[in-house]
């Protein structure tokens, strides 16, 4: 299976590509080079930049009002976007709440949702993990009990990447008890300026806070908001895992960090030493499979349209992928990434060895991504299940 | 842009060199082969090839590794008749009338053999030498005397160090390519036996009970088969990768084949290592089906050379 | 936990390590350095010479008529015939059959059998596993239908070691159907000469036949030949596997093998090599690791008597080492491993680079300690059980 | 024979720093160190020691490596003591009142510092660092300025390269033995903190439910688990094995204690990845207990060098 790329596509892409570097703050990119913790204003901001050229919103169809990209561009786009340092775009509105919105949602809420979250007005976070919910969601408790026009959420959400900074929550509730724990769930569109919520950051190993819990008491939410049919929200919700799990190659991304640590270990004369370069080496190998994966992966769906559950393979690769490179890099600048500079890592002063400062904490702070996504435990039970055939 | 097969017609290669392979089990089929001209099917029609291109040639390698023939493609289809393409012997080669073997020197690309004995490989009945000489030429030499087998009953020769027989004219520039052609035909090769390896593995779980229930339903099972399923797939997506890209006359090709190889042999020692542990005892014996394409990958590591060797080359290419 | 080593134990280990390293013959060490296929005659001669100085029954009690070596002296033994490149004794009458006949055997049983046995006058081999029952022995399904002063046998076992040469098996068989799969399992001692006995080599990768099926077809077996009590086999069958297991390590042999790839690696100019060292590195301090594991373990069964079921994780490690090693001993010679000479093997030719072609074979064959002897699946499985507490 | 603990002496010291270990979390441990003469309890009793030896040394790095205290014993309790043993600032460290940091090259018994700033580690307070000059001595220099943090909280320096401060008579003779003793020491740490983290995973296997059981039922966690419980024994086995040698005198003590370096990076380097993963999400936070133990072995492992570095130091050794 290979991809047609015209030359057309070719075009899009080197244009795309040459805007990208071209609006690209030079601060920006230092920060997200040297692992310097992001602000709200500086996502958002990057993101209003990309949503003036309709860039932000880049996977949605001429429909929904986003650039009706082709597969083939969208992938060379991401593959433009990747080799840039550049912040991973919020993905909780374009790629999540929009898409179901857009596919389950009424015309309302369509056009009241879908051009806020295309022109970056609102930020949107996922409510789908629970305390007790965690890889395997189908066991979540956060309820919503209707009355009158209103359902009334009461429970918590776990591991909310930004609620703190989120104008709205696309949340898994329980609304009915089913036979099986996939009933009775529902899809709800949460206001997070409601009565009753309340935020807590949970730091992570690295220092940051990019995660929450989320507590509802009696918090109220118009019926209005709950998207598709009561009951059914299982089935938008997997919709969503298998979109996500695609675009967790994280391929563009690693690709670029390839790069910037060949850079580092030029820089400080490491490049004869065989027992590094074949590690880096056995990395790119590794990375240019997860490429060429991921292409016939896009040829064999182009045609089908969404992609199976073999995406769980990228996911899974992908993650490791991504590890490997930072605990190269980890080991690469070795004692120089031993300093741990808050100030220097929430971007208010100047690291005095700012490319090896953020190594430890980006290998702390990446643990994460084999676990969220639906973990990779979850990948492979996906695979041996669905693909394997395996029960 | 070089010959590239259309991806409808290498499905009908493929499929014609599957039957082929599965009746050729067991016998010599260089015979067949040359009767299906496959042999130098790479080469352009003017060489008197069938234009395949190195996807054509990966498309036979893979069948013939898939049904773990006695004939090693990447040397015998397609490393010979690149090298010897336009000479009468080059024709012949291609007929299935000559039988030539290859030096492992020539292999890695590198004319040092220190004056010590090497390693030669090819058909059985092959009685010249692929080599390179001491000062880098590509020279046809004779060789010195009848096969010795390998363990999977493939043939090897060793050869004392002579600098003797023909210089091919102009071999060695034709090498580099012809050796990226080669190694992407032999990452293909594994690719076929380490695919069927793990079909016959897959099968072995949902069907062998042990504990009273089938293998397949324990989760260690499951999830070695997931990892099994994964470094197959990245062996493929690579191989793949290698072949489009010389026939796309990409600039990358040479690294591409380097790396398509290294993958080749991580993730086909993997898949023959757990084929052999997953079967249990029968995977430890000649009467399993695995064990020919557990021995073909095991060997082939060795003949094109390991994994480190290669990320040396790939960094070099 | 250490272990108390005294003078008089490092004597008797210096005087036997002497002893051994005078007496093994020099064509058998070559053979088993080249890995060349060894002959009844190769191991019943060496055993032969071990058994007139009381060295083979080594871990026999005085009682039994062994040398009655404690623990530490019997460790120190191992290591010291580990040291040499000798064969490995055959362990089925000394480590099996013997010590079952004596613990659970009778009187006549323990006069008709273990002296044969010390003195290397019986080989023997074991019935366990069966095309139905590789690691999970409770469902083997040879039976034995007892007819008068008789027991007649019927099935089938596989993976049997030296089926060939043996002159006894003891065989786990089935008496009757028991509830639980694990009851009404005996334990008989079959003469191999017994008329409706078949034995046929199974031919392993590496083209050595040491394993066979043996075809049971109305044998009839004396019921003197019942060890303990009948339905009570399944119990005498566990005794002897933690006893297995905790021989399984092969510390000693992959120290001397160790060696020998150094010896190997620096007549080849390989030792500037830095990714072959590190490799050699890692594996001698995995070894050590085993050692010293292997100490402490003796070390707290010393008081406690038998080894637990820790010893599986001897097992785990002791034969991934074996086989890194293996391997690490066939990408070393490279291509040179390439020649296989059947000839070569069998000892009847001397090949040509014959500490090369040993290698392939050898690791082939070695393929085979994951696997026998409880695979290491199963270690695992009684690891998260019986020492974690996982279940 | 050195000084070597009884078994039950070494018990009963492991009780005590136990209990004192609970208590000091989240203080600075160093004051309760000195009263409980744990700071430099290895050394003989001529020089102010214990007569604890490096099982001594072992035993009391393991306890606060499991409590994850913000001390580093390998270089406060250990290195520093032996290289200062006999000075009046060796007497008032083991007292508690002075604090003395080990530079980064020291470790590394590099004297080549190539006239670059280097790093040095050590307790918060401390004025003067120990380190190796360009000519391979031994010196005591004024340390810059005060301390920055690491991730696990624990104190660093970045030093300029300077050749100031006082030449330690004798310190670069000691220095094989006490690296070595260090070394020992720190890889006791680790099996403490790695021992720590398996207890804490296990324990949440048997208590976390998910899919509707508990997940140590599930297969793959069990072998994992066993994999893990694995890598802590033959940590600790090289671990136990190193500090006897050096006790002992025997002359594979320094290799042994390369050795137990090596294998307390790879046990717990997969310990402290798979303490994360197992827990999931719980795992990644700062709340978790697991947090400062996976921090502090992944600060040490660049503290003391990787895998690689030592493996060379051992074969050199």
């Amino acid at each position: 299976m290979t991809l047609t790329i015209t030359e057309a596509d070719r075009a899009f892409a080197a244009e795309a590509g040459a805007w990208l570097r071209a609006r690209l703050p030079a601060d920006l990119a230092q920060k997200v080079r040297q692992n310097i913790r992001l602000t709200r204003d500086d996502l958002t901001g990057w993101q209003e930049v990309l949503a003036a050229r309709n860039f932000y919103a880049i996977g949605w169809s001429r429909e929904m009002g986003g650039p009706g990209l082709t597969p083939v561009q969208r992938y060379l786009f991401e593959r433009e976007y990747g080799a840039i340092p550049a912040p991973h775009p919020c993905q909780f509105g374009i790629s999540m709440a929009g898409p179901v919105i857009h596919a389950f949602g009424n015309d309302a809420q369509r056009a009241r949702f879908l051009p806020d979250i295309r022109e970056n007005r609102t930020f949107w976070c996922q409510g789908y993990s629970e305390p007790g919910a965690g890889s395997d969601l189908a066991s979540l408790s956060t309820s919503a009990r209707r009355e009158g026009d209103h359902y009334v959420v009461n429970g918590q959400k776990i591991w909310t990447t930004w609620a703190h900074w989120a104008d709205w929550m696309f949340a898994l509730v329980r609304t009915a008890k089913g036979a099986r724990p996939q009933e009775g769930i529902s899809f709800l569109l949460i206001d997070m300026k409601t009565p009753g919520i309340t935020v807590r950051p949970i730091k992570t190993l690295d220092g940051e806070a990019e995660f929450n819990e989320v507590f509802f008491d009696e918090v109220r939410v118009p019926v209005e908001n709950l998207v598709g049919t009561e009951g059914a929200g299982w089935g938008y919700g997997k919709f969503l895992l298998e979109y996500e799990r695609f675009s967790m190659s994280g391929a563009a991304r690693s690709r670029r960090i390839l790069g910037e640590i060949r850079e580092d270990a030029a820089a400080m004369g490491r490049l004869d030493d065989i027992t590094f370069l074949n590690r880096l080496t056995r990395i790119e190998i590794a990375l240019l499979a997860l490429e060429e994966m991921e292409l016939a992966l896009l040829a064999a769906s182009e045609a089908g349209g969404k992609p199976g559950p073999e995406a769980s393979r990228l996911k899974i690769r992908g993650t490791e992928i991504a590890q490997d490179l930072s605990r190269l890099r980890l080991d690469l600048f070795g004692r120089r990434a031993l300093v741990h500079d808050e100030a220097f890592l929430e971007g208010e002063a100047p690291g005095e060895d700012a490319q090896a400062q953020g190594a430890m904490a980006a290998w702390l702070n990446l643990r994460k991504v084999t676990i969220w996504g639906g973990s990779n435990e979850v990948q492979r039970m996906i695979l041996s299940k669905q693909v394997l055939g395996l029960r | 842009m070089a010959a590239m097969m259309e991806k409808s017609d290498l499905e009908v290669l493929a499929r014609s060199v599957a039957r082929f392979a599965d009746e050729a089990k067991g016998t010599d089929p260089l015979p067949g082969l040359a009767e299906l001209g496959l042999i130098g099917a790479g080469l352009s029609e003017a060489q008197g090839g069938a234009e395949a291109g190195a996807q054509g040639e990966a498309a036979i390698a893979t069948e013939i590794g898939r049904a773990g023939l006695q004939a090693t493609p990447a040397l015998e289809c397609v490393l010979v008749p690149l090298l010897l393409a336009g000479t009468d012997l080059g024709t012949q080669v291609s007929a299935g009338a000559a039988r030539v073997a290859v030096s492992g020197n020539l292999l890695d690309a590198r004319p040092d053999h220190a004056g010590l004995p090497f390693t030669a490989f090819g058909p059985e009945g092959a009685t010249q030498v692929l080599m390179l000489d001491g000062s880098g030429a590509l020279r046809l030499a004779p060789l010195p005397g009848p096969a010795r087998q390998m363990i999977d009953g493939r043939a090897i020769w060793t050869v004392p160090p002579v600098d003797a027989g023909t210089v091919i004219a102009g071999g060695a520039e034709a090498l580099p390519l012809a050796l990226a052609r080669a190694l992407s035909a032999a990452a293909a090769d594994a690719t076929g036996a380490m695919g069927a390896l793990y079909e016959m593995t897959l099968a072995y779980m949902r069907e062998r009970r042990q504990f009273g229930q089938a293998l397949g339903s324990f989760q260690t099972i499951q999830f070695r088969m997931v990892d099994l399923s994964i470094a197959l797939e990245e062996a493929r997506a690579l191989s793949g990768a290698a072949a489009r890209a010389l026939d796309a006359q990409d600039p990358r090709a040479a690294q591409l084949a380097h790396a398509a190889w290294v993958q080749a042999v991580t993730s086909g020692g993997l898949i023959a290592r757990e084929a052999v542990q997953l079967h249990g005892g029968i995977g430890m014996t000649e009467e399993s089906a695995t064990a020919p394409l557990v021995k073909r990958l095991t060997v082939d590591e060795q003949v094109f050379g390991g994994v480190e060797a290669h990320l040396g080359r790939y960094r070099a290419a």
